[in-house]
């Protein structure tokens, strides 16, 4: 199957921005969830419920928060572009940022499981052996959690791949620049009809989701084997 | 040396005990499974919070009056009674991982006097892989192990780490008594040369008495009795833990000389001589050995004839009933008490009662000698013989 | 008292959100029947119309998705008339300080500054965003401005951004712009610039009984103050009942003449392909023209509306003396028509149009230089055959 | 904060239909998530791959994939009108069918990874002691899968009162039908002036998620002590 | 009864074993760490799949010609190294799970002849519980046991599942004397009464002596030698497992009488008699014990006046080097050999030779007797004597 300059460009773009959002939101992901589960934090919960408030949502309206906060009269977004000239409203870092906010809770989610599926043992074995904190972290807990990290990676990614709400409200359907697949998609599906060129833009979406999924499930058999399960 | 004092509270079971040993040396843990052994060694090691706590080791606070140093920065290798490798890692990195963290910078506790830290000889790979089998191991995974090799890794990976300390949860306890063997007098060295000091979870009488300066008698989380290893030999709840088999008095002894052709070395124990097979001992060097009652023959007469190199002579101080047809009878054989066990039908027949003149034989190959070398992490925990 | 009836299920699109549900109480009130909308974009309500939904009555945002479900037999054909009317407007937030009028080569790309965007809907599939780029074609600043659009879900988010800032300028709805304090208007479209921006509604062929009674509330007095008060235009056709003579109301200039001429029996032309040979045709005469391929048609000048679908029909014709300065040209379907005079495009002074009038879509009047011959070119139309006549003031 | 009728309708919508899709593929995916992870499985991937499809594509789209397929007229929606009287479209329990769907890769992430954390050295034990492949499902891996899977119920359970696309493409936008808090939010979005009903109607969906979070946080702490973590 | 053949390869590790014993009872798989015992367990129980095997218990196939019965169809209670215990069930909810599957229906493997199954004995958790010292833990939570505790949680799980043969991998190793000491007289009425075969992995000799009907010694995956304890008790080998202490003559004897007074019973080995402690035993019923080489004293005459009340005489059949300074006596006491460890010194001092008459001592309390109840289990397995 030939792609179209468009429906490249729309590939382009969805793998830029669910790649970028992913490694944006990835370390963020891992602390946050390291901070959940540490029973003793406070205002653990507070924080628990803003990271998921993208899931409780509907896209559009957070969307419409990222608009608020991170356009250019903003006040996060006003910041940055008078201090760093950085412009997220519009652009393909905004619809990388709307995705990575998105797929946040997902991340997280899956980080924490597995987190607390480390034998804790392991962590006394750590300290005891002169591990401090940031330490065990990353030379015992990281490596452990790697099958979760990764799983929550892969989550993040095909759901980045098939965000729209949120993006196509902060950052709306400009081709080549914010025009993702889904957002390609839905506008063949609001012309009449569009459906022949939606059906494949939907397969290409899907083939991309697939091709992610084999990637992701290769390296965690590799994960998994090399962690001796 | 070792001053623990720890209390801690569990659902159905308390632990509330005071450890206090002036000298360096070994502090075997022993008592019936589930006295808190472990319990105790986790908090000592910072891994557990007490409820209340004052653990001061080398002159090194660790614990005290409400502050606590955390578990990474008290240099205690612990070998766990589950190995607890790391099975992200080969059994290479597992030993790295310690060894890489060997000199890591260690802050004393807030308000603790600050001692100089005494040197802390260096432990390699190079020595320990060999020393314990390691090597065709090193590139394995942890999941390719047998439990025993498991054990021999956590070893390895806590000598490694460079510690002040050394908590030893059961190590041997899945070893066989080949590799027990090689490992033991590595833990010796450990303790003579290296001068580490350890604290020792078992249940093997053989190696408490091998590597004890200090014996910790625990039951039901409270400390039972405590001293040296010659008091505690005679004390009537270890035949519990170790076995009737094992009951015996341990007992102290210096090198007159040695027979370099028969490996025998005549021994000074009391007013009495005792040979036992000993190679590397050298003349005047302190010698440790147990007799172990079941191997003590009595007689009311010389015997002469007999394989039987050692025959003390002593008096009889007392005889107590160990089980329902044998008794332990007590002899003094002048500046030494030895523990023997003989049916109640050969008391009988014997006449043994408590002042009678006796001959207390013994095959030198039933003893056990363990030399102490006169570091000083051992004089003061010398009997005064 | 009667007893509460099964309530009716609307779908309608979702820019009718705000009036729709204002005027449902009412009706509810006088008939004590329970009307349920649910408010959606309009290609997703066709197509669940289309997949069995059990709705009463559908209004579009736009023609198409009503095509689509006409062409599906899915609306009774017979109930389908355009209820309201809207006009595109160019918006700015309130405290801008940009004055623009909106003709043939005004400086929009500089009003924008050097980084802004032009908010509206996405012209590729949003109404509001399709009728922008027509107006924006027309006055030849679509090129321009296509690499400056911000493209929008829907007309709503677009006003959003004008509101908050994120652009400088939009191009919404009239009544979006009225409903929204934090924008202004810089200027309205000229109506000639895009096609009529019309909602049509319909009766499902499930419809229940009680439906027609609710369209009819519609385009009553009651609802009428409703639209009007949002900024719709009511179409003429509104006013008459459904299904009875067709609904030729809502006009915005006096057509009468018009809608005579188109009673009479039509003649019979071909439209030509080529301008030196354009089939001559007379005033006040109805003609029935018959379009050929646009691909095929050499255009004297390039149609005003600048993309046209594959597909759609196109022709040439020509009057050879017109006396009057003022000519007006009508057409049935939705065709777009351009006057070519001493070879120059016409700019068209006004237009008008009903697309629920069965009879006249479209009057677009024309100022000409009396006594030259007049070309008319006949674009982007849907149908090959087409009525038309034109008629002189 | 007192609810008007038209919120209080949406609000228990939401929660039943969120209720509905949780209840409804919780064990369908336990069984997915069980089957995923049995290594021999032959076209696994191509199920894994079915699995994530709500996940890589847009909503919306997926919304037009169920009205396609169980429409009154779809292959399915209509054998299950004809043989039995269901209609899902443009109800309720379509809207609940469309937010299972939605979430189904996100519970079946969640309880794959807490499966794979199991011990299978437990279930050897089970094994010698005599449970078959079925007792030891549900006597030793469900149990111990048991913090994941109230993981993945709960991030369903979020998701699925925050879903929008899926639901207003296949079940349509009908008051105290199927007009959930997101749906009504929408609506309120796209009304003049609306933004105060709006921004009430995100505090809803907002404090419902938070309070779900913190029930499955109490729940989630109360079985890792039973588990004895 | 047993007939396990079964190859594995692993990287680096290659177990390729054949064990047939005729007659039930218990089998010991000895061998060091490492060796391959789990492996092989493993491959009994059906949790690992082996590359080649041949699997029949108590005329029950459990694997053959590539047919394979699931793990779950085994009937194989099995004891693992860890215990791994049920963490989500507290401890009685990890014993019913044994007990509720205890009847449940099992099929045979396809292919192989139906043989009618032996009655197995149902053992109840009243019997259970108090045994294995389990009552005051039942309603604890796994986490809160000590290493200890969870061993006998899972000794009692399996024992409750109804097994057709039980599998014990080193399953007293964490335990403490007196707790293996309660246990082992379980493991033998298992044994005897109620003829549970069983496969018991250990470095224990002491175990394997009380246990083993058939003792199978492993190395490097290879079965090195096997065969009734009293053969394998002379083998070399042995001697790196068990430690020096450990090695001995294993002998059997039929008591002759009782001195219920002494709790002494006279035993006939060979032409000797042999005076142990021995309550249980009644005359005639076979006992079986082990004269540890360290304990066998010889005289070149008859001794008197010793406590010691077991002078048995014999020849000297040969006498070989055991370490560097002992050697190891072999002597024929008339129908049974015994094993001697002496010191070299002693030996010349006594001019030791084969051939030469002793009297060997050996004190009754230095001797643990294990009657052998003359069940149909061990009858087969009881040495000519
Ligand atoms: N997490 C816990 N909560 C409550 N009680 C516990 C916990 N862990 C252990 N215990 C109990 O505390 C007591 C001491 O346990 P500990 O593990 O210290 O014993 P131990 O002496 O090491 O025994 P073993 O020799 O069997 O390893 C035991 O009775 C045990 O049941
Ligand atoms: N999963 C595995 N993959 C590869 N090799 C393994 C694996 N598990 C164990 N081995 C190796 O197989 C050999 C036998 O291991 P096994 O666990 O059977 O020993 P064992 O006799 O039970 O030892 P121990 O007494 O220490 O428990 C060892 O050399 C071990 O390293
Ligand atoms: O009301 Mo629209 O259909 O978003 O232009
Ligand atoms: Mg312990
Ligand atoms: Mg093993």
């Amino acid at each position: 199957m030939m792609l179209t300059a468009a429906e490249a460009d729309a590939v382009r773009l969805s793998l830029s921005i669910a790649l970028r959002s992913v490694l944006f939101s990835l370390p963020l992901a891992i602390l946050v969830a390291w901070l959940l589960t540490r029973r003793r934090l406070h205002g653990r919960l507070l924080l628990d419920a803003f990271v998921h408030l993208p899931l409780v949502l509907p896209p559009v309206v957070v969307g419409y928060l990222l608009l608020l906060l991170f356009g250019m009269r903003g006040p996060i977004g006003g910041w940055l572009y008078a201090h760093f000239g950085i412009q997220l409203v519009f652009t393909s870092a905004g619809a990388a940022l709307a995705t990575a906010v998105m797929s946040f809770p997902l991340m997280v989610r899956a980080i924490r499981i597995s987190l607390e599926g480390v034998d804790s043992g392991l962590e006394d074995a750590a300290r005891t052996l002169g591990a401090g904190a940031w330490d065990r972290f990353f030379t015992v807990m990281l490596p452990l959690m790697l099958p979760g990290i990764l799983a929550g990676a892969v989550t993040a990614f095909s759901a980045g791949l098939g965000e729209f709400g949120a993006v196509i409200t902060f950052v709306s359907n400009i081709p080549g620049e914010t025009r993702t697949l889904p957002l390609a998609l839905y506008t063949a599906l609001q012309t009449p009809g569009g459906d022949a060129v939606a059906a494949r833009l939907a397969t290409i979406s899907f083939t991309l989701g697939l091709l992610g999924l084999i990637a992701a499930e290769y390296i965690a058999r590799r994960v998994r084997r090399m962690l001796g399960r | 040396m070792f001053s623990i004092r720890a209390k801690k509270r569990r659902d159905g079971f308390v632990l509330d005990v005071e450890i206090e040993v002036s000298s360096p040396g070994v502090v075997a843990l022993f008592g019936r499974s589930g006295c808190g052994k472990t319990t105790l060694a986790n908090i000592i090691a910072g891994l557990l919070p007490a409820d209340e706590a004052h653990i001061v080791i080398d002159g090194v606070a660790l614990e005290q009056n409400g502050k606590s140093l955390q578990a990474e920065h008290r240099r205690i290798g612990y070998v766990f009674q589950d190995a607890r490798l790391f099975p992200h890692l080969d059994v290479m990195g597992n030993l790295r991982y310690g060894e890489k963290r060997a000199n890591r910078f260690v802050p004393a506790l807030q308000g603790a006097p600050v001692t100089p830290r005494r040197e802390l000889p260096r432990i390699t790979l190079d020595v320990v892989a060999p020393l314990l089998g390691l090597e065709p191991l090193l590139s394995r995974r942890v999941h390719q192990l047998s439990g025993g090799e498991r054990q021999r890794v956590a070893l390895g990976r806590a000598l490694l780490s460079g510690p002040r300390v050394l908590i030893l949860d059961e190590p041997l306890a899945s070893l066989d008594a080949a590799r027990r063997e090689e490992v033991l007098p590595y833990l010796e060295k450990l303790r003579d040369e290296l001068a580490i000091p350890m604290i020792y979870v078992s249940h093997q009488f053989e190696e408490v008495l091998r590597l004890a300066t200090h014996v910790v008698l625990m039951d039901k989380g409270k400390v039972l009795s405590q001293g040296s290893l010659d008091e505690l030999s005679l004390h009537p709840e270890l035949r519990a833990i170790v076995g009737p088999d094992a009951v015996g008095a341990v007992i102290h002894g210096v090198v007159e000389s040695l027979d370099g052709g028969t490996g025998l070395a005549n021994i000074r124990v009391g007013t009495n001589e005792l040979r036992i097979g000993l190679r590397d001992a050298k003349a005047g060097a302190h010698v440790r050995t147990q007799l172990l009652a079941r191997d003590i023959i009595l007689a009311t007469s010389r015997p002469d004839n007999l394989s039987v190199r050692n025959i003390m002579t002593g008096t009889i101080a007392r005889i107590v009933p160990d089980d329902e047809d044998t008794e332990l009878v007590y002899v003094d054989i002048g500046g030494a008490s030895i523990l023997s066990r003989v049916t109640r039908a050969a008391s009988i027949a014997l006449g043994l009662r408590a002042g009678l003149q006796v001959w207390a034989l013994v095959k030198s190959v039933s003893i056990r000698g363990h030399a102490f070398v006169e570091g000083p992490l051992l004089k003061s925990s010398l009997p005064r013989a | 008292a009667e007893a509460q009836r099964e309530p009716l299920l609307v779908f309608a699109a979702a820019s009718l959100t705000d009036v729709l549900q204002q005027a449902g109480p009412l009706y509810t009130k006088q008939s004590n029947v329970e009307v349920k909308f649910s408010f959606a974009a309009s290609s997703a309500l066709a197509k669940q119309i289309e997949s069995g939904a059990r709705a009463d009555a559908f209004l579009s945002a736009d023609q198409d998705w009503m095509n689509y479900l006409q062409e599906r037999k899915l609306i009774k054909a017979d109930t389908r008339a355009d209820l309201l009317g809207n006009r595109l407007v160019l918006i700015a937030p309130k405290d801008s300080k940009i004055t623009l009028k909106l003709q043939k080569g005004a400086p929009l790309i500089e009003a924008l500054g050097p980084n802004g965007r032009l908010s509206t809907g996405d012209p590729d599939s949003v109404p509001v965003g399709k009728y922008a780029k027509t107006a924006l074609g027309n006055l030849d600043l679509w090129a321009a401005i296509e690499s400056r659009l911000v493209r929008a879900d829907n007309v709503r988010v677009a006003l959003m951004y004008v509101a908050r800032g994120e652009a400088p300028l939009g191009i919404v709805y009239a009544t979006d712009a009225a409903a929204e304090p934090q924008v202004r208007v810089v200027d309205l479209f000229p109506e000639s610039s895009h096609a009529p921006i019309t909602y049509p509604m319909a009766a499902t062929t499930s419809a229940s009984a009680e439906t027609a009674s609710f369209l009819k509330f519609l385009r009553g007095d009651q609802a009428r103050a409703i639209f009007t008060k949002a900024g719709f235009t009511i179409l003429r056709g509104a006013g008459t009942a459904a299904g009875s003579a067709p609904a030729c109301s809502g006009f915005q200039f006096d057509v009468s003449k018009e809608l005579k001429v188109f009673e009479s029996k039509p003649r019979e032309v071909a439209a030509t392909t080529a301008a030196n040979s354009a089939a001559a045709i007379d005033v006040n005469q109805l003609y029935s023209v018959k379009l050929t391929d646009q691909s095929k048609v050499s255009f004297a000048t390039t149609p005003g509306k600048s993309t046209v679908a594959d597909g759609s029909y196109a022709g040439l014709l020509k009057i050879t003396s017109p006396r009057t300065q003022t000519i007006r040209v009508t057409a049935t379907e939705h065709a777009w028509l351009d006057v070519v005079s001493g070879g120059k495009l016409v700019e068209s002074a006004r237009h008008t149009g009903s697309a629920n009038c069965k009879v006249l879509r479209k009057v677009v009047e024309f100022k000409i230089a009396p006594d030259q011959p007049v070309m008319i070119q006949v674009s982007g139309s849907t149908e090959q055959q087409i009525k038309l006549a034109v008629t002189t003031i």
